[in-house]
C-alpha cells in the first residue's frame, strides 16, 4: 500500500483518479484502518487528506458556518461558535465513538461512510446542511439529505472528495438538537437516532422545522411529514403526539443484532419527540 | 518500500522505518520495541492503546505510522518524568486502580489528556472521557476514584 | 465403619442405594472395598470426583484419612475459572 | 486458627511490587516478547460451523516469499487413534488436540485449521488467503432445543452420553449431543413440594458470552533441534501450558520450559491453550523462533466463551417462609466437545440454603460453537438467575422482605448443602445481615427505580501449590511462586510472608518463576491463589524460620527449643538479656553458620473455604425505550480474611460489574449458519466506565478456620449474584419478570409492553 499526502483539494482529486478503485481518501480514518484491520477493504493507495487547509478550517461568515470535512469531532467540540449556534450538529459529532475517536474521526468522513447509522448526518439533515463537492469536473453542491445514497454508498463519484460542509445561518429563535439510543451509555453504534431543528416565534409557535432520522431505513431519512406536524403550531402534547406518529410512520428498519424493527419504529417516535422539546428548550434560550 | 519518518517520541527525537500501511501501535510496538503500549483490539474500540499525537489523544491502531512525521508522540512510557512517578501514577498504585494491568497504560495517557484538558473534572465527566478504554477487571470504580486524586493532586488540593 | 454417600448418578452402579457403610481408614480404602462390592465402582469413583470428609472437600482425594463416624460424600471435582 | 491474633501486614494496603512496571509500561505481557530470528504465525479459521474438510492445499502458501512454514494437523500426532478404540476419541487431551487444529471436520465457525509462519505478520496473512481448503458443509446445531431434538444431526457420531447407565429412559443409550447427565441432591423433592404452601416454577435462558480479557492470547515459541521447547505465554498457569503444549505434542514435560508473560485478564478463558502447540510446530518446522497473537476478532470467535443456558427451576415453600423442596433441571451448551460447567451449575444452585429435599439434575450439550471455557464460578451465575429470581418472587407472593426469606434458610454450619456434605463454618448470615443493614439497602428510590437483592455462592479451589522462599544476605527475602498474577496477588503473598518474618513488606520480593525454576503449580484460578500458594509460601517461610532458630541456637550454643522467632528477631526463650538476632544479622552470616538459607514447600491446598456474597442493585428503567441503567450498587461479601483489602475489593467490583454486562447487555449473536456477528468489542458490548456508578463494598470476614489466616477465596463468588440482583430490581422498577438474558431495551420494551397489554 502507498500513503500519501496531497495538499489541495485537486491534487486529492488527481492522485484519487490516478489511484482508481483501490485509492481510499483518509481524513480521520477511523473507520477505514478499522476496516482494513479486519481485512475488509484492502487498499493500494490512501490519500491523506488532513494537510488540506479548506479541509481542516471551521469558517464563520455572517453566522453562516463552514466546517472543513478532515475537521475531528473534538475540534468541533471545542468551537465556541459553532456549539453555540448548532449544538445539536456538534453533540451528534460528538457522540461518535471514544474520545480517542473523536480525536480523528471527522465530520466528512462520518458522512461518506455512509452508514445508515452514522450519528452525525440526522443533525446536518435537520440542520439543513449543504455540502461541497469537488470532483475533476469542478465543484458542486448538494443537499446533505442527498450525499447517502444506500449502506456504504454515496451520491460521490468514484474521484469525487467532500471539501466543507455548510450550516446556514439559523433564524432568531432557533434550536436544534441529537438523540440517539444505544444500549451502553457510550461506544456503541446508534439503534436508532433523531435530528430535530426548529425555530419558534416569541410566543412560542413553531415556524419552521426540520426532522432526521437515523438507522430506521438504510439511508438517514429527512422525515417532513414529521416536521409538519409541529409547523404552525405551539408545542403541546397534541402536537408531539403528531410528531411522534409521524417519525414512527416514517421508519422502516431492519431487524438485526443492534435492533428490532420493532423496537426501531417504536424508539424513532420517542427520541424524535424528545429531541423537539430539547431544540425547542434551545430556541427559547 | 519502507517510509522513514522523524518524530519526536516521549520526548525523545526518533527516526525509524515502517511500512506505509503499518499503523502507529504496530510502529510502535515492533520497530521502535516500545512494547508499554497494549493492543486489546486493532479496531479503536477499547482504548489500550491510547496515545497523544500533537497533544491529541487518540487510539494508536487508527493511525498510520505515516502520519506522524514531524509530530509529537507521547505514550505511557513517557508520562514518568526523570524517575518520578506523575500523580496519576501514583494514585492507580495506592488505590489498587489495576489488576491485569493491560488497560493501565491506556487509561493513564488518556487521563493525562483530560486532567490536561480539565484540571476540575467532575466523576460523571471522568467516566465519560474514558468510556473509550475498556477495563474488564476492576469494574472502574478504583480507576475513577484514582483519576479524580490525582487532579485533586495536580490543583495542590490535596492534604 | 464410615458412612459413604454417592452421587445420584451412580446409584445405579451401588444397587440402587445412595447410602453405604464402609470400612476403611482412608479413601484409597473405602474405594477398594466399595469396588470389591460393586465391581467397576471403585474405578469410576476415583476417576472422576472428589470427596467431602466431614464437610472437608478434597479434590484429589486417595490417602486421607477416613474416621469410624466419619460422613463421607462423593462428589464431582470443581475447579474454577 | 485463633480469633485475636494481631496482624501487622495482613489487612493493610500496601503498593503492589509489580506496580511501577504496570503503571509504566515497562511489565511484559504475552505479545511483549520479540526474537531476533522472530517469524509471525496466523491461523486459518472455519468459515463453517459445520463441515467436512475434503482437502486442504497448502501448496500456494508455501510459495509466497516469506512464508517459511505451514501446518496443520497432520502436523500433530493423532492422539486420536488410542483412545477412538474406548470412548470414540474422545477423552479431554483429544478434544484439546482437535479444537487447537481441526481433524478430519470443523465444528464451529472459527476452528482452526491451518497456520503459517512467514517473516511479517502481514506476509503471514497473505498466504492464510492462499490456502486452498475444499468443505462439504455439513448440517448444524446452534442450540439446545435442536440438538437434543430426537432427529438432530450428530456432531460426534460415535458419541455415547456419560452418566446415564442404569438411569431410567436411558436404556441401551443411543449416540446423541448430550455429553453428560449429572444429578445432585438428597430427599425427594416431590415430597418437599407436598410439604409446601407455594410452589414456583420456572424457565429461563441465557445466551453465549465472553469473559471479554483485554489481552488477546499471545506467545512466543523457540525450539532447538534437540527436541527443547522454550515459551513466553501469557496464561493463568505456566505449567498448564506446558503440561497441554507437551501431551498435544507428545514432548517429554522437562524439555518444555514455559516462561510466564505478565497477563492481561482471563477470568478463567486462559486455563487452556490455542496457539502454543501451533507456534511450537511451526517452529520447528522453520527452524526459525515464531510469534503468534490472536486478532481481538480470534478471540471471539475461537477462544472463550462460555455458552447458553436453559435452566428450569421449581422451589416450594411454607407459608412462613421456608424452603421445602427445590429441583432444577438444567441444559448448559459445552459447545461442540461438551464439557459445559452444567455440574458446578447444578452444585451451586441451591448451595447458599437449607433444602430437606433438593435435586438438580444437569445435561452438557454439544452445539456447533466454540469450545466452552471456564469463566469466573463456572456455571454459577446462570444457577443464581434462576434460584435467586423464583426467592424473589416467592418473597413477594409470601410478602415477606427478600433478605428476611433468604436468611430464615441461609446455610449455616451443619447445613446439609445440596452438593452433598454438611457445611463447615461459613458466613451466609453475616453477609445478608451486613446487606441488610448497609443504609443503601433501606434508601428510598425515585420513579421509574427498582432494587434487587440476590446471593451468590462459589466454591474455592485446593490443588497444587509450590512455593520457595530464599532469604538474601542484606535480609531481604524472595518468594518464589508458580502463578501467574493476575490482580495483585504478589501483594497477598508479599504480605502474609512479611507477617511471617515480622519484617517489613518492601524487604519482600515476589517472583512468578518459570516452569523449570520452580515446583509444580496448578493454574491462577479457582480463587486459589491468595489461599493455596498463599498456604505454601506460610509453610516455606516457617521452614526458613526453623531454620533462622536453628542457626541463632548454633551462634548461641544453645539448644534449638529454647529460641524462638518474635518481631522479625530470633530470641532466647527466658533470657531477656541476650541481644536478639535479626533477620538482617542471621542473613548475613548464614554462609558461616552452615550455608544459604531458603525454605520450600509443595503442597495439595486443603481446607477451602467456601464464600457467599450478597448485592444491593438499583436501576432505572426507562420506561418509553427499555433503557436499564443501574444507578447504585453494593457488594457484600465473606472473605474470610482480607490479605490486601483493596485487591478484595477489588474483586468484588470487578466481578459486579461484569456480571452487570452479563445481566443487561452482553450476548453472542450468532446468524443462521452459526457465524458470530459480533466478534469485536464494537457489537460485544461489555460495560464502559460511564455505563455503572461505583460499585460500594462491604468485606465481612468469617475467617476459614482450615487456613492459617483465615482465607476464603475472593476471585470469583462476585460475579455470581449481580445477574439476579439486576433482575429482581428491573423488576421492581418495572413489575416485570425477565427470564432471558441479557436484558437489553428492545427485550426490556417488549416485556413492558406484555404488562400493559395484560
Amino acid at each position: 500500500m502507498q500513503y500519501v499526502m496531497a495538499t489541495t483539494v485537486e491534487e486529492a482529486v488527481a492522485l484519487l483518479t490516478e489511484g482508481g478503485v483501490d485509492a481510499f481518501p483518509l481524513a480521520g480514518g477511523t473507520d477505514l484502518l478499522a476496516q482494513m484491520r479486519v481485512g475488509r477493504i484492502k487498499p493500494a493507495r490512501v490519500i491523506d487528506l488532513k494537510k488540506i487547509p479548506e479541509l481542516r478550517e471551521i469558517v464563520e461568515a455572517e453566522g453562516e458556518y463552514q466546517i472543513g470535512a478532515a475537521v475531528s469531532g473534538a475540534e468541533l467540540g471545542e468551537h465556541v461558535g459553532l456549539r453555540a449556534r448548532w449544538p445539536g450538529v456538534v453533540e451528534a459529532m460528538e457522540l461518535i465513538g471514544s474520545t480517542q475517536i473523536q480525536g480523528r474521526a471527522s465530520l466528512g468522513g462520518n458522512l461518506c461512510n455512509a452508514s445508515p447509522a452514522a450519528d452525525s448526518v440526522p443533525a446536518l439533515i435537520a440542520a439543513g446542511a449543504v455540502c461541497s463537492l469537488v470532483g475533476p469536473e469542478g465543484r458542486r453542491e448538494i443537499a446533505v439529505e442527498e450525499i447517502i445514497t444506500g449502506p456504504g454508498r454515496t451520491c460521490l463519484a468514484r474521484n469525487e472528495i467532500v471539501a466543507h460542509v455548510r450550516l446556514p445561518r439559523p433564524k432568531p429563535g432557533s434550536g436544534d438538537a441529537y438523540l440517539r439510543l444505544i444500549p451502553r451509555s457510550e461506544m456503541d453504534i446508534a439503534v436508532v437516532g433523531a435530528g430535530v431543528a426548529l425555530t419558534l416565534d416569541p410566543d412560542g409557535t413553531c415556524t419552521a422545522c426540520r426532522v432526521a432520522l437515523g438507522a430506521v431505513a438504510p439511508t438517514p431519512l429527512a422525515v417532513p411529514e414529521a416536521a409538519a406536524a409541529l409547523v404552525g403550531r405551539r408545542l403541546d402534547e397534541a402536537a408531539l403526539a403528531e410528531l411522534e406518529a409521524a417519525a414512527r410512520a416514517a421508519a422502516r428498519p431492519i431487524d438485526d443484532m443492534r435492533g428490532t424493527i420493532v423496537y426501531r419504529v417504536r424508539v424513532a417516535g420517542v427520541l424524535a419527540k424528545r429531541a423537539a422539546i430539547i431544540a425547542a428548550q434551545r430556541a427559547g434560550e | 518500500m519502507k517510509r522513514h519518518i522523524t518524530a519526536t517520541i516521549d520526548g525523545e527525537a526518533r527516526e525509524f522505518l515502517c511500512d506505509e500501511d503499518q499503523t502507529l501501535l504496530d510502529a510502535l510496538r515492533d520497530v521502535l520495541f516500545k512494547t508499554g503500549t497494549k493492543e486489546g483490539c486493532g479496531t479503536g474500540d477499547c482504548g489500550a492503546c491510547s496515545v497523544t499525537v500533537d497533544g491529541r489523544l487518540v487510539c494508536a491502531c487508527l493511525v498510520l505510522a505515516a502520519e506522524v512525521e514531524g509530530a509529537r508522540v507521547e505514550t505511557v512510557e513517557g508520562i514518568a518524568q526523570e524517575g518520578e512517578l506523575h500523580p496519576l501514577q501514583r494514585r492507580f498504585l495506592e488505590q489498587a486502580a489495576l489488576q491485569c494491568g493491560i488497560c493501565t497504560p491506556g487509561f493513564l495517557v488518556a487521563a493525562k489528556s483530560l486532567l490536561e484538558k480539565n484540571p476540575d473534572p467532575s466523576e460523571k465527566e471522568v467516566r465519560f472521557w474514558l468510556a473509550g478504554n475498556l477495563c474488564r477487571c476492576t469494574g472502574y470504580d478504583k480507576i475513577i476514584r484514582s483519576v479524580l486524586d490525582a487532579a485533586a493532586d495536580l490543583r495542590g488540593e490535596s492534604g | 465403619m464410615a458412612r459413604v454417600i454417592l452421587p445420584q448418578a451412580l446409584a445405579p452402579r451401588a444397587g440402587g442405594l445412595l447410602e453405604h457403610e464402609v470400612e476403611g481408614r482412608n479413601v484409597r480404602a473405602l474405594l477398594a472395598a466399595l469396588d470389591a462390592r460393586f465391581p467397576g465402582l471403585g474405578a469410576e469413583l476415583e476417576g472422576r470426583v472428589a470427596v467431602a470428609i466431614d464437610g472437608e472437600i478434597y479434590n484429589d482425594p486417595l490417602l486421607e484419612a477416613v474416621e469410624p463416624d466419619s460422613e463421607v460424600h462423593f462428589l464431582p471435582r470443581v475447579g474454577g475459572g | 486458627m485463633s480469633e485475636e491474633k494481631k496482624f501487622r501486614w495482613v489487612g493493610t494496603r500496601p503498593i503492589r511490587p509489580d506496580g511501577i512496571d504496570k503503571v509504566t509500561g515497562r511489565a511484559n505481557y504475552g505479545a511483549d516478547f520479540a526474537l531476533p530470528d522472530m517469524l509471525w504465525g496466523k491461523v486459518l479459521r472455519s468459515p463453517h460451523a459445520h463441515a467436512r474438510i475434503q482437502s486442504i492445499d497448502l501448496k500456494r502458501a508455501k510459495a509466497l516469499a516469506g512464508v517459511h512454514a505451514v501446518m496443520t494437523a497432520e502436523d500433530l500426532p493423532d492422539l486420536f487413534a488410542e483412545a477412538a478404540k474406548s470412548n470414540g476419541g474422545h477423552d479431554s487431551s483429544n478434544d484439546l488436540a482437535h479444537n487447537v487444529m481441526a481433524r478430519g471436520r470443523v465444528l464451529y465457525h472459527g476452528h482452526a485449521i491451518a497456520a503459517v509462519a512467514a517473516t511479517s505478520s502481514a506476509i503471514a496473512s497473505q498466504a492464510l488467503e492462499l490456502i486452498d481448503v475444499e468443505y462439504e458443509p455439513l448440517p448444524h446445531v446452534l442450540d439446545i432445543a435442536s440438538a437434543i431434538a430426537s432427529d438432530a444431526t450428530l456432531i460426534h457420531e460415535d458419541r455415547v452420553t456419560q452418566g446415564v447407565e442404569g438411569i431410567e429412559g436411558f436404556e441401551g443409550a443411543e449416540p446423541s449431543n448430550i455429553a453428560n447427565r449429572v444429578q445432585l441432591g438428597h430427599g425427594d423433592p416431590a415430597e418437599g413440594f407436598d410439604l409446601a404452601d407455594e410452589v414456583i416454577e420456572r424457565e429461563f435462558t441465557t445466551r453465549p458470552i465472553h469473559q471479554g480479557y483485554i489481552e488477546p492470547h499471545a506467545c512466543l515459541a523457540q525450539t532447538t533441534p534437540d527436541g527443547r521447547v522454550t515459551l513466553w505465554s501469557s496464561s493463568q498457569g505456566h505449567f498448564m501450558v506446558r503440561d497441554y503444549t507437551a501431551k498435544l505434542l507428545d514432548i517429554d514435560l522437562s524439555l518444555v520450559k514455559v516462561i510466564p508473560a505478565e497477563i492481561g485478564g482471563g477470568f478463567g478463558g486462559k486455563t487452556t491453550v490455542y496457539l502454543e502447540p501451533l507456534a511450537v510446530v511451526l517452529s520447528r518446522k522453520s527452524g526459525r523462533s515464531v510469534k503468534m497473537v490472536m486478532s481481538r476478532e480470534e478471540v471471539f470467535r475461537a477462544s472463550g466463551p462460555t455458552l447458553g443456558t436453559r435452566i428450569k427451576l421449581k422451589l416450594g415453600a411454607t407459608r412462613e417462609g421456608v424452603f421445602t423442596g427445590g429441583e432444577a433441571t438444567l441444559h448448559y451448551e459445552g459447545g461442540a466437545f461438551g464439557g459445559s460447567s452444567v455440574m458446578a451449575g447444578c452444585m451451586t444452585i441451591f448451595a447458599p440454603y437449607a433444602f430437606p429435599h433438593v435435586r438438580s439434575t444437569g445435561y452438557d450439550v454439544m452445539v456447533n460453537k466454540p469450545k466452552g471455557a471456564a469463566y469466573r464460578a463456572p456455571g454459577a451465575p446462570m444457577a443464581a438467575f434462576a434460584l435467586e429470581t423464583v426467592i424473589d418472587e416467592m418473597a413477594e407472593r409470601l410478602e415477606i422482605d427478600p433478605v428476611d426469606l433468604r436468611l430464615r434458610n441461609a446455610a449455616k454450619e451443619g447445613t446439609l448443602a445440596s452438593f452433598g456434605p454438611r457445611y463447615r463454618r461459613v458466613g451466609c448470615v453475616e453477609t445478608l445481615e451486613a446487606l441488610r443493614d448497609h443504609p443503601h439497602y433501606s434508601a428510598p428510590l425515585g420513579p421509574h427505580q427498582g432494587r434487587g437483592i440476590a446471593v451468590g455462592f462459589w466454591f474455592n479451589a485446593g490443588l497444587q501449590s509450590s512455593a520457595g522462599v530464599n532469604l538474601n544476605p542484606d535480609g531481604t527475602v524472595t518468594v518464589l511462586s508458580g502463578n501467574p498474577d493476575i490482580g495483585g496477588s504478589r501483594a497477598s503473598l508479599a504480605l502474609m510472608t512479611a507477617e511471617e518474618f515480622g519484617i517489613e513488606y518492601e524487604r519482600v520480593e515476589v517472583v512468578i518463576a518459570d516452569t523449570q525454576s520452580i515446583g509444580f503449580t496448578d493454574v491462577t484460578g479457582g480463587s486459589r491463589v491468595t489461599f493455596a500458594t498463599g498456604m505454601a509460601v506460610i509453610e516455606a517461610a516457617a521452614d526458613v524460620r526453623r531454620q533462622l532458630c536453628e542457626r541463632a541456637a548454633a551462634v548461641w550454643e544453645v539448644d534449638a527449643e529454647r529460641v524462638v522467632w518474635e518481631d522479625g528477631e530470633a530470641r532466647l526463650k527466658g533470657e531477656s538479656d541476650r541481644a536478639p538476632l535479626t533477620l538482617a544479622e542471621l542473613a548475613q552470616n548464614a554462609g558461616r553458620t552452615g550455608g544459604p538459607i531458603s525454605g520450600r514447600a509443595a503442597l495439595t491446598a486443603r481446607g477451602v473455604g467456601m464464600a457467599f456474597g450478597a448485592h444491593i442493585c438499583d436501576v432505572e428503567v426507562d420506561p418509553e425505550t427499555g433503557r436499564v441503567e443501574v444507578i447504585r450498587y453494593t457488594a457484600v461479601q465473606d472473605a474470610g480474611r482480607a490479605i490486601h483489602p483493596s485487591y478484595v475489593e477489588g474483586q468484588m467490583q470487578g466481578g459486579a460489574v461484569q456480571g452487570i454486562g452479563w445481566a443487561l447487555n452482553e450476548e453472542y449473536v450468532f446468524d443462521s449458519d452459526g457465524k458470530l456477528e459480533n466478534p469485536g468489542f464494537l457489537d460485544y458490548r461489555i460495560p464502559v466506565a460511564s455505563d455503572v456508578p461505583m460499585i460500594d463494598t462491604v468485606i465481612v470476614e468469617v475467617p476459614n478456620p482450615k487456613h492459617p489466616y483465615g482465607v476464603r477465596g475472593v476471585g470469583e463468588v462476585p460475579i455470581v449474584a449481580p445477574i439476579p440482583a439486576v433482575v429482581n430490581a428491573v423488576y421492581a422498577a418495572t413489575g416485570v419478570r425477565f427470564r432471558d438474558l441479557p436484558l437489553s431495551p428492545p427485550k426490556v420494551l417488549v416485556g413492558l409492553d406484555g404488562k400493559s397489554a395484560a
